[in-house]
């Protein structure tokens, strides 16, 4: 199972590229001619190939098994995406080509803007925002110019504490002070708590619907409602969008702007970090401040891109460019090949049987680990646990390595931070009701030894690529590249 | 549904297991005024997969494809030949279908592979450390531009006037709300930027940013502007949009850019109208801790071995939430990827014979365009990209070179839509995929074009 | 040489350890009169990757892609929609790139999909077993015949006119080497063949070799063969080229046949221009050890688990050698598994829907174009492929139709070039990949084509 | 690591495919519908993803590690060719398709055939076999036909004792006699046995060269000069054209038909055994009796496929049609694809490259097992040992087994037969220095550990998805299909 660094296996000389010889020409490189070694190993393409196929099998998938990562949505990812977004007329256009060179491709994002636009009943949609968290900043931004456009100066933004961490940290990028709001004891945003704070210093609240707790916030309305009569803004950290699209809008709920992760929905893959993708549907208020570029379909049925010279006509309060092209063509065709296959109707089953799973998951286990909400109603996507009752000594941490053991992906730990040592499991409606069986056996199985306090639990895994790896270490002293052994010898 | 394994029994009998009578049961939280009734009106059902295919393959053929015509086109993606192994291994379902690390017991692929990365990054851009990605250049040039403000504790940055005007826009963005001032100028065709940059470096600034080569593809010495900057305080950040040209020139670490940021779309990731791409960041070791997004590194498992992990995860946003250095979260490892896999199969000598390959390929073009009457090379310098200064408007001239089925190249125009003095400015690049004959494809529509 | 790793440093250590001066010094038993000096003169060098893949992608442009047009052809090899998913699995390096599994111990993911593969041949064609599959239909054919010689030890075999022609092309070559009798007939578009057979059955016959449906898309019941078949003592060998039919229409296991051997190029496989396919074989457990080819098996490993490993290798010619019952070793393994995904994904559900998708598109085309002045269909039965009889030498049609872009089926002037009275035959397969818009396109064009 | 199998994960009702409903008809089916359950069960896409991944990861394969299979070739496969063969217009075309629409795949059968000519030195090429023992039968039949079209009835084919066991099965299937020729103690084939054989009843040879035992043999010529004297012909088996292309052309020693594996020399994949591909070069002499159809390049450039109604003109001795269409295209373009690529020069440096690995191998543990033929000289492409020295009681079994717990798939055991406990390791040309001293070290210690009578060595494997299957078992109780549970136990 070891395998070798590349700069272990090859050397400066090899290549796994041939080229043709380049022609004889006067260099014209300014003086600038490299001159030093860049020290950039070289492989043959065998040895390319076999040491990325067993690098690969050192790591879990979904591809391999049930991926319970709660807040994370860990889904199946069509092959027919991964065809489509493949097709030439896709990967291999130039963003800046000419537009009538392009109309398919501006087509295809129109399209998914339309389909983003009807599932959330909102009314715009920015579509460059390179993953949640972007679009996270989207959204506040649009806040922001939207209250500029006021002439208002609100610097508070309220976060409930169970938000994402991203939430707190795009506010505060975006320069607003951030502000927590406790929840209420069944799992949900405490209203009156958040009522009382809103006031002419809050822009608005970020809010997660379903929330990290897998709950429902059924006051969502009502929260949108109190916001906006107090002048502020309604962002929903629309990450667990999975578990109620076609059941109910966000739009119907006062929300004004919510992120949408092509990767956790609408099954872009997350490719072991990325790449997202973050659009974020505006409501009407919002959607006048919307970034550029965007794709607009003009009378004549062809598809323009705006850009800035058209931004003054066609967008004149956009607060601006996020990235330097318009976003991320290769997760919109996966995306858009995905919602196509579903159809109205598949989507709406999508987030019942997430509900459904997830459900499922919340009961079988809730006599074996304490659910700290179980008696809170239903839970939407996910499922939430907590440490309570594992034998002393022994951790969340514990369980999920035990997991790893039972040849699980271990489910998201110590998050939402709300409850003590969390255990967040997110099924998702691509779990077939066997492998939940499977997967709630091993899992009570490993709960059971944590709660007797079985002692080869405490340093699982046993029966992985490596066994548990000393975090500490990597952090006070930092090993960022591979230095040549000697080198590294003589520097210290 | 071809995607959802559960059968209606199975539903019946989980629901059983629940306790609850129906699906709707489990929506009870949602206020009965917002519960839709059935699938929304007016969108269309379910499809079939042979249906969906049709549908994308009438859309990607009303796109004119790079790969089956002259092209020309550059300004910040290239089109480069990627080899058949990449995307095969990038498809292997356990890096595809994997999520990010957090559990590196049995995540040792992907953080081996960034780690290797990592190293890749900080030795091509002649940096101590680099991190696991960005979203894309753009973006990681902002990040560049927060960090060296945390570094400096100043806010004021100096732009070259030959960055990318879309990272620009995107900076000009983002200073908009954190209050950060930029001082920005005119690009001018005639003239590099770097006498304004040593000049408008003061102890008020925090970074001088520097695209290297430049938007036109020029490429100049940045030592001096390094030495003033650190003189002063400030950072220096070079941003390398092409970073095959590293494999012929100087490395900007080597001229002391104490920030390098890219975008590494050129090796690997291919041009996908714009996205996903890769951002590049490396930097010195000492600024390490206010680096941005996700950092790999090595350690030992319990039985001594050697493995990885992400670490400094206390600068992240999962941890620190508003105090944290950045809000990123996702980067573009899918990318890094195909990125760390094509960089291995070139290795240095790969690389160096690529990025001469796209010299001389360039240095053919060039010399063959400017012998078109009323076209002038305009740089002295270049790697794989050049401006031409046409007789006429250059946009008027891309929409005529499209329609005889030539991509040659991007116009200053596009890119600059306000300023006249830049209008009849051509951005022309030239990579490996650019035969004899489609230079003279080219040369020939565009003397036609102008004539 | 981007497919050799050894650097030449590693060559002269090498030849240093095994005590050689040079390469040439490894070739010494070459005689010297043979010996190249260099490589072969008039031979084109290496090439990079990016120069193969232009050069191929030039020689396909120059073909017609069936995706492209609307296309109607079968005869043996029928486009259906597969699904992208069984493309990219066949593509795992662990199956791609594996050898037969001769170390069970490490091969249990081709032999377990193996033996998947051959349950759900078995049960497709409704017989007890099946193997790990053969080259293609045709090879198929002819080794079922030789099987049933070697059961039967007789050594005449009768030939519906209904079968392939190039299946009997095949037979008749090896036939002609074997010694083996092959009572053979006219194809008659007026009626089957089936009185013929039932005469020709007599205690001599080691067997009857029947297509369903047949090559002109006829269906017909074989029992009343299978029994005079058996009451003689001979074999019915059954062959089904399309085996999408069988989730519409009883399976030849139902109706007695004792061989069932078919192509199975329609799941999975793709056209190709003709291969590779997958050759399906099964047939009656009692014939088990007269099988030609691989089977699989289930066993239990030492520690009592359930395993798989290749079995009953006494048939086989690296064990019993010129007294194999095959020469066959290499099989059709990877076009096994892509048939055995596909069939996975389909399950019965799915190839049923699918079954009848074709059916009700063949009768759709069916119907329009027998509306068309001139033309008739032959077939009373068919299920997604039917012959029409047209006004003219159909072999003149089939050209004309491509010239507008229509590929309009197989002409039977092609397939029984010698026979004046198939010349104006004109074979059409539909599948679910023909649209609505495609049988009016390809009626409009048949149309203008009699005109 | 278990994986149940799809009779016990899916069943009828589920579907991984959609389709659009089926437009109302009236059905033509003639009264054959079917009206009994087939038994197939269907899995989601993703339980089939899932299934499928997970079988793989069960298998060894030339991507995970070096698979020295002796006389097999496991080289790398490259990656081009699989993009190759996909182009549309390669895979999307139909055999039967009018000729003017496929001129492209035409010439990429012409220029590979030529290659294919040119390289082998050979008058002529049959490209329609589909596998090296159709390959084999090919070349005998023309043998045959050449025979009958003298009005010559030579019943017998000599082969020698260390053949591959298509060599013989062939023969006999096309109705000769075959009669083994003995080795020498060099392991060569005796030159004077085999002289004195021949006479007016033999046919001709199927030698193998290099053989079996990875010997060049060095007397073809004077064989195929002897043959050709006494009115027979020589088949040369060409599975291991591996090692000698770009430095022999066979049709140079006097070879009248010989199959290449495209599967083997020219890289196409295995895929778990098959699809091959077996093209027959043919020598003048035999060359008109070559099968149909075939590609023809025609004066005015065009190519044109010939088929059974142009014979007469353009092939009237041919022996006839071996298979449905014109052989295996998808293999036609890999193997081009992987030739072109290597040029003349490469293809060079491939034959000795594969020749210096198999030699390193063998010098490298000559110390450590017995070479029988390590004094005849430099071998080719694999490197042969035996079992004499190891302790009693171990076998090459055993060595074999050992070798997987170091994780390497074993060489190939007991084969060639002239020798005791074969052990037949070829590395090929695409495993770099570092990947064979890995090996030779692996190999060099189980061997060790089998000449102290290590019993641990017995029960190897310890650490592969299974221990050592019961193969006895298999044979004696066949169960070839999946049966339900319940419906076996009835049955017993």
């Amino acid at each position: 199972l070891e395998e070798a660094l590349i700069f272990e296996i090859g050397d400066s000389h090899t290549t796994g590229v041939d080229f043709d010889p380049a022609p004889k020409v006067q260099s014209r490189l300014g003086g600038l001619e490299r001159n030093r070694e860049i020290g950039l190993p070289g492989l043959s393409e065998p040895e390319t190939v076999r040491h990325y196929t067993r690098l690969s099998r050192q790591n879990y998938a979904i591809d391999l098994g049930l991926f319970p990562l709660g807040s994370c949505t860990m889904k199946h990812n069509p092959r027919l995406n991964e065809k489509v977004a493949r097709m030439k007329g896709f990967i291999d256009v130039h963003p800046l080509q000419p537009q009538e060179t392009v109309q398919g491709a501006l087509q295809v994002i129109n399209e998914l803007a339309h389909w983003l636009i009807d599932l959330t009943g909102m009314h715009g949609v920015a579509m460059s925002p390179k993953a949640g968290a972007h679009g996270e900043l989207c959204g506040i931004l649009a806040i922001k110019a939207a209250l500029d456009a006021r002439g208002e100066d609100r610097p508070v933004i309220l976060v409930p504490e169970s938000a994402h961490g991203t939430n707190p940290a795009t506010a505060a990028f975006a320069g607003f002070s951030v502000e927590n709001i406790p929840a209420t004891p069944e799992g949900r945003v405490d209203v009156a708590a958040l009522k009382a704070r809103l006031g002419p210093d809050v822009a608005g609240v970020m809010i997660t619907n379903p929330n990290t707790c897998g709950l429902f916030e059924r006051d969502l309305k009502v929260i949108s409602d109190a916001v906006h009569a107090a002048g502020g803004y309604v962002y929903c950290d629309g990450a667990n969008f999975n578990a109620i699209v076609g059941r109910v809008r966000p739009g119907d709920l006062g929300v004004d702007a919510m992120h949408i992760n092509l990767h956790k929905t609408f099954s872009t893959p997350h490719g072991g970090g990325g790449p997202g993708s973050g659009p974020v549907v505006l409501s009407e208020a919002l959607a006048p401040y919307g970034p550029i570029p965007f794709v607009a379909k003009l009378p004549d049925g062809s598809f323009k891109l705006v850009e800035e010279e058209d931004a003054t006509a066609m967008q004149p309060e956009t607060f601006g460019r996020m990235t330097a092209f318009h976003g991320q063509m290769g997760m919109f065709t996966r995306a858009l090949s995905y919602i196509m296959s579903h159809g109205a109707d598949g989507l709406r089953q999508v987030a019942e049987d997430a509900v459904l799973n997830a459900n499922y998951v919340l009961r079988s286990l809730e006599g074996t680990l304490e659910a700290p909400f179980g008696a809170s109603g239903p839970c939407m996507h996910e499922a939430l646990f907590t440490d309570n009752g594992l034998a002393e000594g022994f951790s969340t941490l514990d369980v999920a390595k035990g997991l790893i053991d039972e040849g699980y992906h271990p489910m998201t730990v110590y998050f939402p931070l709300v409850v003590h040592g969390a255990m967040l499991v997110e099924p998702t409606e691509t779990e077939s009701k066997a492998a939940l069986d499977q997967f709630i056996g091993a899992l009570r199985s490993v709960a059971n030894r944590a709660k007797q306090g079985d002692p080869s639990l405490k340093s699982a895994p046993h029966h992985a690529p490596r066994r548990r790896l000393d975090e500490t270490l990597a952090a006070r002293k930092p090993m960022l590249v591979w230095k040549e052994a000697d080198l590294s010898v003589a520097a210290e | 549904m071809r995607y959802l394994p559960l059968t209606n029994n199975d539903r019946q009998a989980m629901l059983a297991t629940i306790g609850a009578a129906s699906i709707d049961d489990l929506f009870i939280d949602v206020p009965e005024e917002a519960r839709l009734k059935g699938p929304i009106p007016g969108l269309p059902m379910h499809a079939s997969e042979m249906a969906v295919e049709r549908h994308f393959s009438a859309m990607a053929r009303k796109n004119m494809a790079a790969a089956h015509h002259p092209f020309f086109l550059g300004a910040g993606a290239y089109k480069h030949h990627v080899p058949a192994s990449v995307d095969h291994l990038i498809q292997r379902g356990e890096f595809l279908t994997a999520y990010t690390p957090y559990q590196p017991e049995i995540a040792q692929g992907t953080l081996q592979m960034l780690f290797e990365f990592q190293t890749q990054v900080a030795r091509l851009f002649g940096c101590d450390v680099a991190n696991a990605s960005m979203y894309d250049g753009s973006t990681a040039c902002w990040e560049a531009i927060g960090m060296a403000g945390r570094v400096t504790k100043r806010s004021k940055a100096v732009i070259s006037s030959g960055l990318h005007p879309h990272y620009v826009s995107v900076a000009k963005t983002m200073a908009r709300f954190t209050g950060d001032t930029l001082d920005l100028a005119a690009l001018d065709m005639a003239q590099s930027d770097t006498a304004r940059l040593l000049n408008a470096i003061d102890g008020e600034t925090s970074c001088v940013v520097v695209q290297y080569p430049d938007i036109l593809g020029r490429i100049e010495d940045l030592s001096a502007i390094a030495q003033k900057a650190h003189e002063h305080g400030a950072l220096l950040i070079a941003v390398v949009t092409e970073p095959v040209a590293l494999g012929a020139i100087k490395s900007p670490g080597e001229m002391g850019a104490d920030i390098v940021v890219g975008e590494g779309q050129s090796l690997g990731v291919g041009l996908q109208f714009g996205g996903p791409y890769v951002g590049l960041f490396a930097c010195k070791e000492k600024f390490v801790r206010q680096m941005p997004g996700r950092l790999c590194g090595q350690t030992v498992d319990a039985e001594g071995k050697r493995g990885f992990v992400l670490t400094l995860s206390t600068r992240e946003q999962h941890i620190r939430r508003e105090k944290a250095t950045s809000n990123i979260c996702t980067n573009s490892g899918l990318c890094a990827l195909a990125f760390s896999i094509h960089m291995s199969l070139l290795g240095e000598r790969g690389l160096r014979d690529l990025a001469a390959l796209n010299h001389a390929r360039a240095v053919q073009a060039a010399e063959r365009l400017a012998q078109i009457p009323g076209v002038t090379l305009v740089n002295d310098s270049f790697f794989n990209e050049f401006t031409l200064k046409l007789p006429v408007n250059a946009r008027d001239v891309v929409h005529k070179l499209a329609a005889k089925k030539v991509l040659g190249g991007v116009s200053l125009g596009r890119l600059y839509p306000g300023e006249a003095a830049l209008q009849n400015g051509l951005l022309v690049a030239v990579t490996e995929v650019v035969s004899e004959e489609d230079i003279e494809t080219f040369a020939e529509a565009l003397q036609e074009v102008l004539a």
